[in-house]
Formats: C-alpha cells, structure tokens, sequence
C-alpha cells in the first residue's frame, strides 16, 4: 500500500509541477493556445486512472491535462501539442483542447461542454459489444451537467447497461459562474444517476487515497458486471479558468473560500500525511521534485527544438 | 432473355444495408424505429429478423446524444448507420456533426477517423408543414470534413449507400422521401458507385441541366419535354454535393453553352449558389447563359394551395428553359398530371 | 360537483367525437396533413383544462387535438386548418401539426419531439417576471422525456421557481416503439423531476375525475407560490401513431395489453359510472351526442365552404 | 472644436444593450456569463450593476434550452438578447433557432412574431482551434425568416445592435472576435441603422471589394495599399447577410465591372457563392470579372504556421487583386506587419 501511496503522490506532484511550468513559461508566447490548468484537481485523475489499464478509455474536456498526463499520456507530445509543434499528441492541428493519445487510451479530450459525454458512452457500448473486460471513464465538470445530452447519456448507459464511469469534478464554478447561478440548491447528481437507474457515489475530490479506494472497487465491479456509475468529487481549481495566472482579484470567489480549499489542497495535504506517517521522506520528495523537474525540461527542450507542421499540411487529413 | 431486376428506392437502400451488414460485421444499424414495422419507410425492414439484435438497435429520442454514441463507435472500429426520418430531426444533433465528427480526423492530426452514415430523409408533400420539409443539404455540404451524398436513382442509392458504409469518414446521405417510392433497375449484386462527383443521365448538346435529389427526376421528366421540341438537353446529376467536383459539368457547358441548375432546396444560399459560383470561376472567357431555381425561399407551408407553389415543377423549369433558349416549347397534354402537387403518385396518401 | 362532472364528461365526448369524425372523413383527402389523434388519451387534457383559466396557457406537441379544443380553442379555426383553408388556426400554413390558438391560450403545438419544452418554461418565466397569478401547462409524451432539452428544462423551471405543470402522457409508446426499447426499467420521471427538486404527481391517466381533483390542487399551489410540478399520466392510445386507422394488425401491442386498455377507456368508464350513479341519464346523454355531432357537421361545412389562401401568402409572413 | 468620440466595438455593443434596456424594459440580456467579471469580453461589463437583475440573466450551459426559454419570452412580449461567446455553442441550439424561431411567425400564420437576438461570436487566433474559430454565417443566411446581420465597425456594431433589438424577427447579430478591440467614432445618443443591406464604405471606380465583418477591416486595409498604387477601389459592406439586398452592389459593379469579394468564412458554400451567382444573374449582357476568396476549405487548425494560412491576408488578397487589374501592385513596407497572424494587435495575447 505504501507504494501505491507514493504513486498516487508522485504522480499528482508530476502533474502539478507540469501544469507550474507550463503557467511559468506561458507568458514567453510560445504556447499559443488556450490552456485550461488542472492545478488544484490533480486528485480525482491520479486516483481514479491508478486503477486503469491501458486498454481503458478515457474521454475529457477543455481541462485534461491532469487526466491525460494520469492516464500515461506522452508528456513529450502534450508540450509539443502545446507549442503547435509537428511533434504534438494532433500534430498541431488541436493544441490545448484536443489532447489524444491512443496508445495511452486518452481517446479525446474536445473544449465543447458535454460533447465527450456520448462519445464516451459511443466508445463503452463498442466494449460492450466486443464483450471485453474493459471500461471507459468520462471526465466532465459541474457546469458540463446542465448539458442535456449528459442525461440522455446517463439514460442509454442505464438501458443497455454499459461499463461506463462517468466522474463529474465538482470545482463549484463554470468560469465564473456559482452553482448558485445555474442549478437548484435541491439538484443532486447522485440522485439524477439514481432516477434512471444508476447508482453514484460521492467523495472529497481532493482525497487521492479514498478516491482510489473507492474506484478501484467501482471499477472491478463494472468490469466483472457492466454497468455504469456516477461519480462525484468536490473539488477546486486553484488558477483562473483559462489562462496561465490566478484570478482571485476578480473576487467571484471568497477569500475564505478560496482560504478553505487552498488549505485543502490534495497535495499539500497528502505530502503531510504522507511524511507524517513516514511513508515518505523529505529526501525522497527531493528526489520526486528532481526527476519531475528533468522530465519537464526534456519535454519543454522536445517541444522547442520539434517543427512547426509545413503549409501543406492545412489540407492534409480533412478526410481519411 | 434477361429481364432488368426492377425494384424500389427504398428497397435498394434496404439491400445495400443488408449486404453491407453481411460484408463487414462491424456495421451497425441505429436510429429511431430501425427495428419496427415501419422500418423507416420500408428502408430497414427485416433487417431486424436477418442479423443479430445487437446489430440493429431501435433509439431513444436523443437524437444529439446518439448522434455522439456513433462517432464513439465509429472512432473504435464500428462503422455505424444512423437515420433520421427527416432531416430537421438531426438539428438537435448539429454540435455532435459539424463540431466533432467532421473535424476528428483532422483535429486528432489524422489518427481517427470516423466512419459513419448519417441517413437524413427530406419530406415532402401531404402537408408535412414547415418542420416536416426542408432540405438543408447546403447546412452540411459547406462544412469541410463531411461528404454529401444525394442519390436520385435506386441504382445510385444502393451503390453509393454501400460505398457509403465503406467510405473512412462521416458521410451524410440525403434520401427524397419521394424517391423511396421510385423504381428502377438494380443490380442484386452488391456493387457500390465511387462518392467522386456529377453523373451524366443524359447526353445532349442544347442545355445543360443541373439539379440532384429529387428535383432530378423532375428533370429527367422535362427533358422528355423537350426531346419532343426537338431539344436536346444533357442532364446533370451532382449526386455528391461535398466533396464537389466540377470538372464534368465544366466539360458539359462548354458544349452546350447554356445552363440550368435546379436546386432540390432553398435558393437562396443554396447549392445552385456554389454552383453557378463555379461556373463563372471557370468560363470567363467563354459567354454562357446560366440561370438557377430552388424551393421558393419560405418556410414551406402546409396546405396544398400554397405548397404546390414552393417546389419547382415541369411547367415552371420548362419556362425557365424558354427564357435561356429564347424559344417557345410545347407540353404534351399527357405531361399534365392529374394528381395533385402534393402527391409522388396517386398511391402516396399520407399521412406522413 | 355532478356539473363539474358532467362537464368533464363533456367534454371528453365532445373531443372523442371530434376526433372520430376526422379519422371518418380522412379517406375523403380534404384534409391533406399528417393527423395524430388524441382517441383514447382525452383525460389528461379534459381533466387538467377544467382548472385553467383563459390566461393560462399551454404548449404541445404534435399530438395536440385534445389539448387545443380542451383548452377552448376555436373547432372551426382547427377543421379549417386541417383542410388546409385560409380561415384555419394558423391560415393554413401549419395544419395539424402546428394548432394554435392565443385568445384561448393555446400558445403553440409543434412535431418536432420536445421542442415546445422550453418553449413553455420561457412563457412561464415571463409569467413570473411579469408577476402575474398564471401558469402554463406542457403536454408532452414518454417520448418527449428523452430529449436533453426535457432535463434542461426541468433543471431551468426548478431553479427560477417557475409556475408551469409539466404533464407527461405515458402512452406507453413513441411510434412503434415501447419503452423497453429506450427507457431502462429504473427510470422513474418523477423521481428524475424530483432529483432537481420538483415535485410530481403519477396519477391514472385515464381517471378524468381525479385528474381534475389533484391537478386543481396542485395549479392552485402553483399560482399561490410559483414553482414547478411534474404530472405523469398512464395512458393508452386507442389509434394508429399517425392517421386514421387503427393499426393493431401490426402486434407491436399484444392484444391482452390492448383490451386491458380498451377496457379501461375513458369515456366508457367515467360513463357508465355517470350513468350508475345517476349523475347523467340516456338521455342526456343522446343530447350530448347530438350537440356535438351538430357543431362537428357545423365545422366540417365551414372549412369545406372555406377558401384556400392566394399564392400570394406563400411569401407572406416570413418576417414581422 | 468638437472631437469625435472614440470607443471600442465592445463598447459600443455595451452601449447598445444598455441603452435599449434603458428604453424599453421588456429587453432582457441572458447568456453564460453576461453578469460575471469578463461580461462577455466587455460588452455587457457593468449591465448588472445598472439594471435590476431580473434583466440581466446568467444561463446554465443548456444552450438549446435557453434558446427556447428565449423564443417563449419573445412571443409573450419580451424582447430577449442572446449571446453565445463562440458561434459553436450555438450549434446546440440549431433545433429551436432553424425549426422554431425562424418560422414560427409564419407557421402560426402571422399571429405570433418572435422578437429575439442571438448575438454570435465568432473566435479566431492563438491557437483557438477547430472548435473555436468557425464563421458559419451560411448556415443561418440560407434559413428564410432569420434575419443575419455581421457589423464591421463600432459604428454599425451600435446602431445595428439597437435596429436588431427592435426588429420583431429572430436576428441572428454576428460579432468577430478580433472586432470587439477595434475603435471608432461612435456618437453617445441612441440611434439605429436599418436593417437594409449593403454599405457604400469607400467610393471608387476601379475596382468593387465586397466583404463583411472582420474581412472587411483586411479590405479597407488593402484599399491604402491600392490607394497607393493608384488604384481606386471601391468598398461595399455586406453588413446584412439576409435578406440580402444586392442593388448597391450592381450599382457599384456597374461602375468598375470588376468584383473581389472577400468571404469571412469558408469559400465552399460560402457567403461570396450566393454573391457571385447573384452578380452573374444580373451581368447577363456586361461582361464583368469577378473572383472570390474564403477561409480555407479545411477545419481552422490550432498552430499559427497553419492557421496563418487559413485565412485571406492583406498579401493573398493583393495578390488577387492583381489578377483582376492585370497589373503588378506595390506594398509599401509600412503594411508589412510585425505582429504574428494569430494577434490581431500586440494586445491581444490569449487565452481565449
Ligand atoms: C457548449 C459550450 N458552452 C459554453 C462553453 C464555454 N465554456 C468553456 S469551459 C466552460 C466551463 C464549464 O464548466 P465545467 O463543466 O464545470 O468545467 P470547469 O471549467 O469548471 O472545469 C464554459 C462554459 C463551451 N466551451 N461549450
Ligand atoms: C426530434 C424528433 N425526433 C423524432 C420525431 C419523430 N416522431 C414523431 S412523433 C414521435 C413519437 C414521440 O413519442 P411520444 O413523445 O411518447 O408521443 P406520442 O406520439 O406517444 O403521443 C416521434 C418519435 C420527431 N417528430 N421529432
Ligand atoms: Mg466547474
Ligand atoms: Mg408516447
């Protein structure tokens, strides 16, 4: 179990310190696309894509890094992706919002709210229907929710019983939007799943260890027995929506708030557990931050020196 | 003695599904009614009684999302079927077309393509009222990435609905609800019709009559018209909307010098826009008369008595034929119908 | 109370009758559009419509005969319209698809499934911004509760406390189609109106009494303090989906499940416990049958006798 | 000495909103996001603080059913504005703006008008991508009884705003993204331009550019160029896509009997289509030369060194206009820009 914890650890401290650089190195204006930063939401990716196999599907949205980064997805051909570099996971063509990495089973990742929700249950039917042992999660926000096309596909998942997680990351805003603007104080996502005969779970989005806990048992279930589920986490997005920077001065947020949950952040909270209960010590960390920091650097190095894709190539692949 | 195997619209497009289901096991069947006795106007009839249920599944009304669990299949190896029983339903899925499937390939830097058919059926007549009769073909054919089929003929359905199934990417596939009704020769073999632009229906040298869908029969039946006026039209059928390739009409024009597309929708911003566009691209030196009809630029209203003024007919195409050829033309009284406008045949009775 | 009854009674014949003479004259092809009769599903609209009032408004779908002529519409206006004559409800230009009748409050009916949905919440919205002591009933079929925009639409009403009843009719069918096919087992409609926080109500869909007494109670709440309610109505459509005749021939419904529900008919039920109960007598009810029977023959004429609109009005009406 | 009054394009759709709230209280703003911080990039920033909130109305992400909420809001006497921040998302609303909103005063024949605005924005640069930089003004010109309007400058970003809130018909009000920067005069009083086609931007006889909103910007740019070479060229807006009013357009082509139109989407199918074919319906006897450029036929790629090759430029567009003038055109190095294609100005760095 130790190990385990230090992967969940190691792997969300990977992805944070992805998402650092790539807000640090932002403003030089080489990345010229928008990126929508996972930071602060690294726990329900770690946790949930630890149980995975890389026959698994995922499907995400505009915010993917984290999942397609936890999923094994190149981190090379992201930055690449990033910079519209040839070399990219879309060659280019997609940047930010459409990260995809087959051979890690990231199948898409599209910046349409809701869009991937069907795709997703399209991608679980076909296992279905090849009677494999595999299952696909579908990651989307609250705001994706208010989509009607997440209720028709929770709808079909329950019909035809398909091994689908749906995971829905509760960060409480749409951009700049409350809860409290958009859906009823009553409205619960468990209890929709549940009128149409799916059964949901909550947890704390920012606890990688119960996350993966919890999944990993929901996920075996689907895979011996499809059918989907619907998971909840609370969670928070420590930076602004879209873009490199924090936007707290906007105040669409509390300080308390933001106080609240930034005490709660997944990692910090977890590192402390973690050398706290002596699972982890400061000389490994060092070690973590390391090798994360060489990583980085490589892929940053990768992307810089990759071509730009040639002119010919803007009517290249518009039919296969 | 051979006899020519004649059979219906709808019954090509019933055996190219079949046989393309029968060939490759990853096509699947999805729409709404697919299984039922309808069989969406007979074209899916049976398929339910010869292939496994899990190959022919009746949908929900949740046209976008279904629209989104096809590309999902379609992305991992399926190569689904989809169809709406008419073409306005398939508003509700626009998002999951334009947005992802037609750009998947590409934004995905060509390593996933989409292979579906999207079967829209275009209404008309009985008073299928403004929500039950658009064309809408232009809303598809403008966007790169989609290709648009239009077949006129039950030849054509079935070679191209399989070519269709065949074909790598997202292709929306037009079909008259008129047209399911028309009979012609098929060949029971499975055969399929490249998806690469115009057909030639009929040689002649006088005009060049453009037109597709359904608006083509009404064409083909003019140009009787004129064979007994003593002129001779070549027929044009851009069976393939997008991608469009022009070359064959270019090559027809140039002989015949004259022009008349007829659109099978609205004219406005319609395919005739693009068309005409093309031509005058490639004849600047040359001085052609070109003229264009389409459906009358309304929502299409219900009853009979205005209707039958939408659509473009014999009589109308037949005046604006005078009008290019500066000539007076003669209709046979056996070209005046006397089923009423909003009839095929005196078979179709509605109600839907 | 025997008046109230008697009048839903009435009411419910008046729409039967109506409904019959259409699919009797159909093969005439006077009436050249697609007809979907209401025969068999008349209690919802008869027993909900008694607790309207002339500034209540409804919207429907394509499945609207027995709400538009519930709600007051004008029969004349509707058998013009279906003969497609210029003094039709909608001047032709719709037929029996598209009824309308605002001095009625009859605000819309269209084909396309579910789109009249959120159509109806704007109208009940605007109630509300207007701070008005109305609401607006929404006809739908189990067909209808399959479009997102169903969700978006209950989500929306729950979350603005909207005065608006949406009533679904539970025919069991959408075409041919049962629910099985599209529907899993568990789905629960009040409990998916309940999960958004709306309140619902199943009731018999072919009790007219007891429709009539809850849905008085729960649109006078409504008035009181604005906020949506979900009915849902077991129902059984005696006719074809669409046109005149009767398609049993097809057993896509068992015969058992048929004679279950023809037994339980409407009109035959609540007549003969009328006519039990001495509420009514044989008599007046032959009155009935010949009042209605002389405003049917009435309206037939007026459409028959109707002009059709000039070609002129094909490009008439495109804009305001 | 009176000094004109300089605002931002967004400015002036602010202005425009505001002060069509202030005069009648039956219009209402709702959209995602139209009461938050970014206030739809400035153009309804602060329209909260000045109206009751029952006027200013934040939306849940259901873009199909607001679009209908909208349609029940105007047909009962409210006049609804709008706003989607990419036309994209408006594709989940096709249903109820092309079967709905665009009809219903004509299917309830006559009864029921449907006094809406759905402003449209229109994304381009760094790195948007395939999903969030379509035009897509065809789709919603080819639909009879939408009104489609594209302003180009602050000026008529107002007065039309105002016109189209006061229209009774569902407007479609296209707004480019990179326009939302652009200043001008604009005067502070509430005014309208009427919603009647084509505006005469600068006289000329040699040449006729046609084009619409961000393109015509490039065009005017272009028209310095040519100035300098001593070329006069005339400039017509089509600032009203439908109807669409072509009178001043033959009246101008007339004149230089020659025509580039520059479309803001894709040429297939495009806008410059209808155009053309309508300019060669009416040239019937004069012999005009006409060319037509677009976006490039393909899904709008993230990179700047595709992307830049998306669309038309200064450059490609004097190229064209050398073909038609048969003559060489100098570029003085002024107009050599210095900012990368995918920033409109230095300002503009993302993210969205
Ligand atoms: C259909 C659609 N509507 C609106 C948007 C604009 N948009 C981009 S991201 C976003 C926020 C969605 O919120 P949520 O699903 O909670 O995801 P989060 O950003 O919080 O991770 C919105 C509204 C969009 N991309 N697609
Ligand atoms: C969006 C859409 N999809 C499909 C159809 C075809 N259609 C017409 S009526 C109907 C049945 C709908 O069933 P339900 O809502 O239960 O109403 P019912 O006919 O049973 O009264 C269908 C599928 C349509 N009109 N609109
Ligand atoms: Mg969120
Ligand atoms: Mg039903």
């Amino acid at each position: 179990m130790d190990k385990i914890k230090k992967k969940l650890f190691f792997n969300m401290l990977r992805i944070r310190n992805i998402e650092q650089a790539i807000s640090d190195n932002y403003k030089f204006q080489k990345m010229r696309c928008p990126v929508h930063l996972s930071v602060g939401q690294e726990a329900p990716a770690v946790g949930i894509m630890q149980n995975l196999k890389k026959e698994d599907k995922i499907v995400t949205a505009h915010r993917s890094h984290a999942h397609y980064l936890a999923k094994g997805g190149n981190l090379n051909s992201m930055i690449a992706e990033l910079h519209g570099k040839s070399s990219g996971c879309a060659k280019g063509k997609g940047g930010s919002m459409h990260l995809i990495d087959l051979k890690a089973g990231v199948s898409a990742a599209v910046p349409i709210v809701g869009s991937t929700i069907p795709i997703g249950v399209g991608l679980s039917w076909n296992i279905k229907l090849k009677k494999k042992k595999n299952v696909v999660v579908i990651f989307f926000g609250d705001g994706a929710t208010e989509e009607g096309v997440f209720q028709e596909s929770l709808d079909f998942a329950s019909l035809h019983s398909l091994p689908v997680l749906f995971v829905c990351e509760n960060n409480h805003f749409s951009v700049y939007s409350p809860l409290s603007n958009r859906q009823a104080k009553k409205r619960d996502i468990i209890k929709i799943a549940k009128a149409v005969g799916i059964s949901g779970t909550k947890i704390h989005g920012n606890d990688v260890l119960n996350i993966y806990k919890k999944s990993k048992k929901i996920i075996s279930d689907i895979k011996q027995d499809p059918k989907p589920h619907v998971l909840l986490l609370d969670t928070f997005r420590h930076l602004e929506h879209c873009g490199p920077n924090n936007d707290n001065h906007l105040n669409y947020r509390s300080d308390d708030y933001i106080k609240k949950w930034l005490d709660n952040c997944p990692i910090k909270t977890f590192k402390k557990k973690l050398l706290k209960n002596k699972v982890l010590n400061i000389l490994e960390l060092k070690n973590y931050e390391n090798k994360i920091s060489h990583e980085i650097k490589l892929a940053f190095k990768y992307a810089r020196n990759s071509k730009f894709p040639k002119k010919k190539f803007l009517l290249k692949n518009i039919y296969a | 003695m051979l006899k020519k195997r004649i059979i219906t619209f709808a019954d090509a497009i019933n055996e190219a599904l079949s046989q393309s289901m029968q060939k490759d096991k990853n096509v699947i069947i999805m729409g709404l009614g697919v299984d039922d006795p309808g069989g969406v106007f007979g074209t899916t009839k049976d398929l339910i009684k010869k292939f496994p249920k899990d190959r022919v599944f009746d949908m929900p009304t949740s046209e976008n999302a279904f629209t989104g669990f096809a590309i999902g299949l379609a992305i991992s190896g399926k190569k689904p079927v989809i169809s709406h029983q008419r073409v306005e339903f398939s508003l509700l899925s626009m998002e999951q077309i334009i947005n992802q499937a037609s750009k998947w390939f590409y934004m995905s830097g060509g390593q996933a393509p989409v292979p579906m058919v999207i079967r829209l059926i275009i209404g008309r007549g009985w008073g299928q009222g403004p929500q039950h009769s658009q064309s809408l073909e232009v809303l598809f054919s403008h966007i790169p990435g989609l290709k648009v089929v239009c077949p006129s003929t039950p030849f054509e359905a079935k070679g191209m609905l399989i070519e269709s199934i065949k074909d790598k990417n997202p292709v929306i596939f037009f079909e008259h609800r008129w047209l399911h009704l028309t009979k012609g020769f098929v060949p029971k073999k499975m055969y399929s019709i490249p998806l690469n632009g115009p057909r030639l229906m009929k040689k002649g040298s006088d005009i060049t009559i453009i037109s597709f869908s359904y608006m083509l029969i009404e064409c083909l039946t003019v140009c009787k018209i004129l064979s007994d006026n003593n002129v001779k039209a070549e027929v044009m059928n851009i069976s393939v909307l997008n991608p469009l390739s022009i070359k064959k009409i270019i090559n027809s024009v140039k002989k015949t010098k004259r022009v008349l597309i007829v659109d099978n929708g609205w004219k406005n911003y319609g395919i005739g826009s693009e068309i005409f566009a093309r031509l005058f691209e490639n004849f600047t030196k040359t001085k052609i008369t070109c003229e264009r009809m389409g459906i009358a630029d309304s929502p299409i209203p219900s009853t009979i008595s205005l209707s039958k003024h939408s659509y473009p007919t014999k009589f109308t195409i037949i005046k604006k034929i005078e009008k290019i050829l500066k000539k007076k033309l003669i209709i046979k009284q056996k070209y005046i119908s006397k089923i009423p406008s909003d009839q095929p045949d005196k078979s179709f009775l509605g109600p839907f």
